[in-house]
């Protein structure tokens, strides 16, 4: 295909959902089956890109297409000092065409189950619109080659997942938790802006590849590899707020307050799998320190929520602490330089965790929205179909071969391992191996409760029944996605793989080689070959491989072992380790205490401030500043704490300031015309006075 | 006394052009007002044709203030018709009563 | 002070007066014969600077067209049966402030200035070289001046008529 | 055939577009008085502007003098610059023909229909010349062509107080200010002995120094260009004139006639004032008088007491003519850079200012058509009831903000982008603040529009479609400028050419 078809062909796939939004929304209250416009907009957005997906995999596996427009340019206003150019464009290569196909098809899955699971809802259109603005968004994030449209569509895919998660907003638990996510996205993206400012005052330029070609020329922002490294950081906030990694964390597992398939869109497959894309979109210009951080951040990430699921009651909570688990996998995977493994898990975990949330959909479904598993059991026999989907799925997750999950999880701890060896970060290794012990046992825990055993809640039980069609198909699907066979002839390895083999390859790092890890810098000297690591670490890795499959599968094992053994049997009491384990076990129950502690600290301190502020309003400017107090009143309502001091105190003092310069300047205009002549002729003799100085 | 020159007459428009501006800001009358107004262009005139003769410039000035004349009747006719309306509206025609737009 | 300047500081007084006069008296008829006395003052100057057409003209329209439509809009605004028809002033010291300052700025810079002085010769007539212009340079001028007084009689006309 | 007439004639076929304007004025005049029926008056306007936007698109490259005297100028200046400006002023033209049909306020005045669009067309006529003229007679005239129909427009609807007390103010002050601004042309002609630009720029070649006379004069010409563009000083008529006139006539104020003042300036200084231009476009001046220290001045003064003034207003009105004070100063700190590419910063900012100013004032028309009201505390929950409307009102004050993605704010990033480079580093600062500033009245409108409970019960309000389309086309451009804006800028340029050095 030529460049002119991929590029159309994306531009469709890039607009097609926007449209699908505008229509219903804006004809949602007169048609009220429009969302099938919406539905059906999904489905040729899939059919498309599934079709330039082929081609470009296909045929034109070395080609990056990009196609940009000059948004602003300054150079051609005839400007002689100044010059910088705004691109807007977008990249269609491997990773993104494969994204593209990842979003598209879960989205289109969600649309589908929605049908059923959400039917009835009386905002039902309103739904599928959100869901079209949504995919827009995340269609923007994917497609985009610069740093501003990432960082447009970045917000753009927080408020219509605002939207979402706060969907039934007569739940004030609902509100809150979107609120709640709001404010936590907003607190990343705030780094991540700093880092757009720290890139844009250097390079004049928000193209991705011109940025990269800068850095290669030796251009550093402050010309100093530290700061460079501090832009790297402040980038990936965005991505730690995005990503829900530690210690913004906090607002996934509220999110599940949304409806089920959104939670299976945005909060499995694809949202929070954006901070992950964009640590790999930008992945060369991460310094050795750079990644070193983002490495601890995702192992940081994949071992605390793996241990707070463990005890975790509710079937999505756990499925939402098992998601950030995965995403500081795939985090720590980039961090140490294991490029390929950690995208390659973003797209498997992508069909397997959105399988497991609508699964749970499911469960959720049959049992008329109950979420507690100690409510559950024995359903085997009434969801057959979501059952055998739903163990495909956790074999999957808990990294059991034959399963695609094995395939991306068993080249993360081979790296892990390579990396430890190599540098020395063994810990990172040791989270990852247990990580991977600990993420079997509470799957297998909540498909043993869910599952099987007896019914408990006798009732529920009864009426219980399959989902219909709309919703077991998507199933299907996903489950067959995550077989190895997709991926690789090869079961046990990812490696030479006939698919990912030649369509991702990890980008050469742009920084200069005094700032990389070691063991990116290539130690021979044949420069004409690309060559992106060093010849240890490829050995190392190679070498690390087989241990790691041993110690992966032992561990994994293990965890289902122990899980059938406490669940299943029941030889060991689990009321009995929770006991003599109390102090850990509560403190895992209670999430670490992460909600508390933000309570106790940026909660209160804010409301400390604003109490101050709220004194000074009381006493001091009211009188003059009514009209403003309301206006950021409005403002915070939307915004909440954070907000409230920023703008309400900005506001406070221009209005008050103005209010000054008001006043006079009323006084001038008397609405008599004689006043205003004398006033002219004043002002014409102080001019000439004053230029004839 | 010098002898009467250029000055002379600029001198004289430009008093008859300070008479005219107070003369629109101190009449209350609005008819006043408009003959305030029409000082004003007359001391332009005078300017026009003192500085045609006295510069040499041939004609154009005299030309110019020709013209002047023709937009000040066309200004006060318009002029006059409004003054008329505000009558009808208001009862009455002092420029300082009639403020009902302002701050 | 040879007769051309007597006539000049004659017709400059009764400009500069009767002007006096129109903007500062309460009735508003003196107003307007004061107006008439200044018109036909600054027609005097313009006879002194040679332009005796444009006195003419001065005359014939403001005299004639003008200050009639004023008088006009003097009795149609008020009523004939109120024998005073008076008017009063308004912001007098602060206009007469700024007013003066003006004024001060304006007379010193135009006295300070040295101004180009070569006297033209006045033809006898002023008459054919102002038709000849009006009619050939400034051709456009004078057909849009057509347009403007249409206009002037489309927008008094709407204003003013009645329904 | 003597000579100027010679010249006269072969100037005609430069001024088509003012002959199409007179003879549709006369057309619809005669029209008005033979048939009396006001239903299709608006449509042979809107026929006759389409006309002469051919016209003035078919001339678009002359270059040249029509009416040249007997000196190689000539009276007016036909070139790209002042066609870009035209094609400007008669857009607006038609939008606010078609806001003519659309407003109820007029319905009053129906039958004299005749003469409110004859008197537009007057308006169109003076401002042609004053985009074009380039000797100072004909400036004054078209001034006062232009101000002559704008007073009676401004009282149009006569018996209601507002509007003619609108057309009373308006006429008191218009007439000083021109007079002012003839006696200054009468001592420019004094000084020079001529009143074409062109001429006086050769004659005052030889000042090299500023000069007080010239600094007077120049005070006096612009307080008549500043009265017509309403820059602070001469702006006091500004917001009890569009309070009182009808809101069609007010957002015609707001873009046609600000647009024909502000070129009107940039001719004078252009063609008066700069001896010669250097490689990159920026203007070598005359230094007879600072022209660059006094719009620096004026634009200062314009915006911050057009935003602060705006800041209390709560008639939408208003607070739109405080507003476009405001925007008057952005303009006139791009003219203050004094180069092309200030220019550039001009006519971006124009096109732009055209969508979005009269975009918010048909939202008040409409809303006035519905509620009979343009109080702000009247437009509580506006929003909800009329949702189109309410997201195309916020649509366009976002974009009168400058924030981006709208056109808005590319506008304002070419006047800055021309201040930042000429390093009028503090005029650029003063101008964010101010933009800051002026935020902060836009968002109040959208409070009262989305966050104000309403007082009553309510409705919602239905548009019919046309009007639907109309507010939509207005609407959607904001939007598709500020994403992409390359056509605007390759207008722009190839309008660059202003005749002269």
């Amino acid at each position: 295909m030529s460049e002119y078809n991929y590029t159309l062909l994306a531009l469709l796939v890039f607009f097609l959902p926007l449209l699908g939004f505008l229509v219903t929304i804006l004809l949602g209250k007169k048609f009220s089956k429009i969302y099938l416009f919406e539905v059906a907009i999904i489905t040729i957005v899939l059919i498309l890109s599934i079709v330039i997906g082929f081609f470009k995999l296909g045929f034109q596996v070395d080609e990056r297409i990009i196609s940009q427009f000059t948004w602003i340019d300054l150079k051609s206003a005839g400007t002689p000092y100044t010059s910088f150019i705004i691109e807007l464009g977008i990249v269609l290569d491997n990773i993104s065409v494969i994204m593209l196909f990842v979003v598209s098809l879960v989205s289109t899955l969600v649309h589908y189950f929605s049908i059923a699971y959400m039917k009835g809802d009386p905002r039902f259109n309103r739904y599928f619109a959100y869901l079209g603005l949504f995919t827009f968004s995340m269609m923007g994030i994917v497609l985009t080659h610069n740093f501003l449209m990432m960082y447009i569509f970045w917000e753009l895919v927080g408020v219509s997942s605002y939207l979402l998660i706060g969907f039934w907003y007569e739940k004030d638990s609902a509100s809150d938790a979107a609120k709640k996510a709001f404010l936590a996205n907003r607190v990343g993206d705030l780094g991540m802006l700093a880092g757009l400012l720290i890139l844009f005052t250097t390079y004049h330029t928000f193209t991705i590849d011109n940025v990269f070609g800068q850095i290669a020329l030796g251009v550093l922002p402050f010309n100093s590899e530290f700061w460079l490294t501090i832009m790297g950081v402040l980038l990936f906030c965005g991505a730690i707020g995005k990503s829900a990694q530690l210690p913004l964390h906090v607002w996934l597992p509220d999110a599940m307050e949304g409806p089920t398939p959104v939670s299976a869109l945005i909060h499995a497959a694809t949202m929070v799998a954006a901070g992950v894309y964009l640590v790999t979109r930008i992945f060369p210009l991460f310094t050795g320190d750079a990644l070193l951080f983002i490495a601890v951040v995702g192992a940081l990430s994949a071992l605390i929520p793996a241990t707070i699921a463990l005890t975790q009651n509710d079937i999505k909570k756990v499925l939402a602490y098992s998601t950030i688990s995965q995403l500081g996998y795939m985090i720590m995977a980039l961090g140490i330089g294991s490029y390929f493994y950690g995208y390659f898990h973003l797209i498997t975990h992508a069909f397997f965790k959105a399988g497991l949330f609508l699964a749970a959909g499911s469960v959720i479904h049959a049992m008329h929205h109950e979420q507690d598993i100690q409510n559950m059991g024995g359903l085997r026999k009434k969801l057959p179909i979501t059952y055998a989907t739903f163990l495909v799925f956790c074999l999957a997750i808990s990294g059991v071969p034959l399963t695609s999950g094995f395939l991306s999880k068993d080249g993360i701890l081979a790296g892990a391992l390579a990396f430890g060896s190599l540098t020395g970060h063994y810990l990172i290794t040791v989270v990852g191996f247990t990580v991977a012990m600990l993420t079997a046992f509470y799957m297998f825990r909540l498909l043993i409760l869910t599952f099987h055993g007896k019914p408990k809640d006798k009732h529920a039980y009864d009426h219980a029944h399959e989902s219909p069609a709309l919703m077991t198909v998507p199933l299907i699907i996903l489950a067959v996605l995550s077989f190895f066979a997709f991926y690789s002839f090869n079961p046990t390895t990812a490696e030479k793989g006939w698919v990912f083999e030649k369509w991702i390859q990890t980008p050469e790092s742009v920084v200069p080689e005094s700032a990389r890890y070691s063991f990116m810098v290539p130690e021979s000297e044949i420069r004409d070959r690309k060559i992106i690591h060093s010849e240890t670490y490829t050995k190392t890795v190679h070498d690390a491989h087989i241990p790691a499959v041993i110690l992966s599968l032992l561990l994994s094992g293990f965890g289902i072992l122990v899980a059938f053994t406490i669940y299943y049997w029941k030889k060991i009491s689990a009321d009995k380790i929770a006991n003599s384990l109390k102090p850990l076990y509560k403190f895992s129950l209670n999430k670490w205490y992460f909600d508390e502690l933000y309570d106790k600290t940026f909660i209160a301190f804010t409301m400390f401030l604003s109490k101050i502020l709220n004194w000074f309003d009381a006493k001091i400017i009211d009188g003059v500043v009514n009209g403003a107090a309301s206006v950021t009143r409005g403002f915070s309502k939307i915004s909440g704490g954070f907000d409230t001091i920023v703008i309400d105190g900005f506001v406070n003092f221009s209005a008050f300031f103005s209010g000054l310069v008001g006043i006079v300047l009323r006084k001038m205009q008397t609405g008599k015309v004689q006043v205003y002549i004398v006033l002219l002729i004043f002002s014409i003799v102080i001019l000439i006075f004053y230029f004839s100085r | 006394m010098m002898e009467v020159g250029l000055q002379h007459f600029l001198v004289v428009s430009a008093i008859l052009f300070s008479l005219g501006i107070f003369g629109v800001v101190t009449r209350k009358n609005a008819v006043m007002v408009l003959m305030g107004i029409e000082l004003i262009l007359n001391a332009a005139n005078i300017n026009f044709i003192a500085f045609a003769k006295y510069g040499n410039f041939g004609f154009d000035g005299q030309l110019i203030a020709l013209f002047v004349i023709v937009l000040a009747a066309a200004e006060a006719a318009i002029a006059l018709a409004i003054v008329l309306n505000i009558y009808k509206n208001f009862a009455t025609v002092n420029v300082d009563e009639i403020n009902k737009l302002k701050e | 002070m040879n007769l051309y300047d007597f006539i000049f500081y004659f017709f400059a007084a009764l400009t500069i007066v009767s002007a006096f006069f129109v903007v500062t008296t309460k009735n508003i008829i003196y107003a307007a014969f004061n107006l008439l006395l200044t018109f036909f003052g600054v027609a005097g100057i313009y006879v002194l600077l040679g332009a005796d057409f444009l006195a003419i003209v001065q005359l014939i329209i403001y005299v004639g067209g003008i200050l009639i439509l004023m008088l006009f809009g003097v009795m149609l605004t008020n009523k004939i049966t109120n024998v005073q028809i008076k008017t009063e002033a308004s912001f007098v010291i602060p206009a007469s402030i700024g007013v003066g300052l003006f004024a001060g700025v304006l007379i010193a810079i135009l006295l300070k200035t040295e101004w180009r002085n070569s006297p033209a010769d006045i033809p006898i007539s002023t008459l054919v070289p102002i038709g000849k212009l009006l009619m050939e340079e400034w051709a456009f001028v004078f057909i849009l001046l057509g347009v403007l007084l249409l206009i002037a009689l489309i927008g008094a006309a709407s204003i003013a008529r009645k329904e | 055939m003597s000579q100027p007439l010679a010249y006269f004639f072969d100037s005609l076929y430069l001024i088509k577009p003012e002959t199409s304007i007179i003879g549709f004025l006369v057309l619809i005049l005669l029209y008005d008085l033979i048939f009396k029926k006001e239903k299709w008056l608006p449509y042979i306007s809107l026929f006759g502007l389409v006309v002469t936007l051919f016209l003035i698109i078919e001339q678009y490259g002359y270059n040249k003098f029509a009416f040249q005297s007997s000196t190689n100028f000539g009276m007016m200046a036909i070139d790209p610059f002042g066609a870009f400006f035209k094609i400007i002023i008669l857009l607006s033209s038609i939008i606010v023909i078609l806001f003519s049909i659309l407003s109820k306020e007029l319905d009053v005045a129906r039958d004299r229909m005749g003469e409110y669009y004859t008197l537009i067309f007057g308006m169109i006529l003076g401002m042609f010349l004053m985009v074009s003229a380039s000797d100072l007679i004909l400036i004054y005239i078209a001034v006062e062509l232009v101000s002559l129909s704008s007073f009676v427009l401004a009282g149009f609807l006569k018996n209601d107080s507002r509007s003619s007390e609108a057309s009373l103010k308006y006429i008191i002050f218009g007439g000083v200010s021109s007079g002012i601004m003839l006696f200054g042309i009468s001592i420019l002609y004094g000084i020079t002995g001529t009143t074409n630009l062109y001429e006086m720029n050769s004659l005052l070649q030889n000042f090299d120094s500023t000069n007080i006379l010239m600094i007077l004069t120049m005070i006096l010409i612009f307080a008549g260009i500043g009265y017509k563009i309403s820059a602070v000083p001469f702006h006091f008529w500004t917001p009890d004139v569009y309070e009182g006139a009808p809101v069609t006539i007010t957002a015609y104020l707001s873009v046609a006639s600000k647009a024909a003042g502000i070129v009107l300036l940039i001719r004078l200084i252009k063609s008066t004032f700069v001896s010669q231009k250097d490689t990159f476009g920026y203007w070598e001046m005359i230094p007879a008088f600072d022209w660059q220290g006094f719009l620096i001045i004026i634009s200062i003064l314009t915006m911050t007491i057009g935003n602060f003034s705006a800041l209390w207003q709560s008639n939408v009105k208003r607070m739109l003519a405080y507003s476009s004070i405001a925007h008057a100063g952005y303009i006139l700190a791009a003219i203050a850079v004094l180069s092309d590419q200030g220019l550039v910063g001009v006519m971006v900012y124009f096109i732009i200012y055209l969508l979005m100013n009269l975009g918010a004032f048909l939202i008040v028309i409409v809303i006035k058509n519905k509620i009979n009201s343009e109080e702000l505390e009247d437009y509580d929950g506006l929003g909800y009831r009329m949702p189109l409307v309410g997201v195309a009102f916020t649509i366009f004050l976002i974009s009168l903000t400058g924030i981006p993605p709208t056109a808005g704010f590319i506008g304002k990033l070419y006047v800055f982008i021309a201040l930042v480079d000429a390093k009028m580093l503090v005029l650029a600062v003063i101008m964010l603040l101010n933009s800051v500033v002026s935020l902060y009245y836009y968002v109040r409108i959208l409070k009262h529009l989305y966050l104000n409970k309403p007082k009553a019960e309510t409705t919602d309000i239905e548009l019919s479609f046309s009007l639907k389309l109309f507010i939509l086309v207005l609407a959607v451009p904001n939007i598709i400028f500020g994403l992409y804006f390359a056509p605007i800028l390759e207008f722009v340029k190839t309008s660059l050419i202003i005749l002269g050095i």
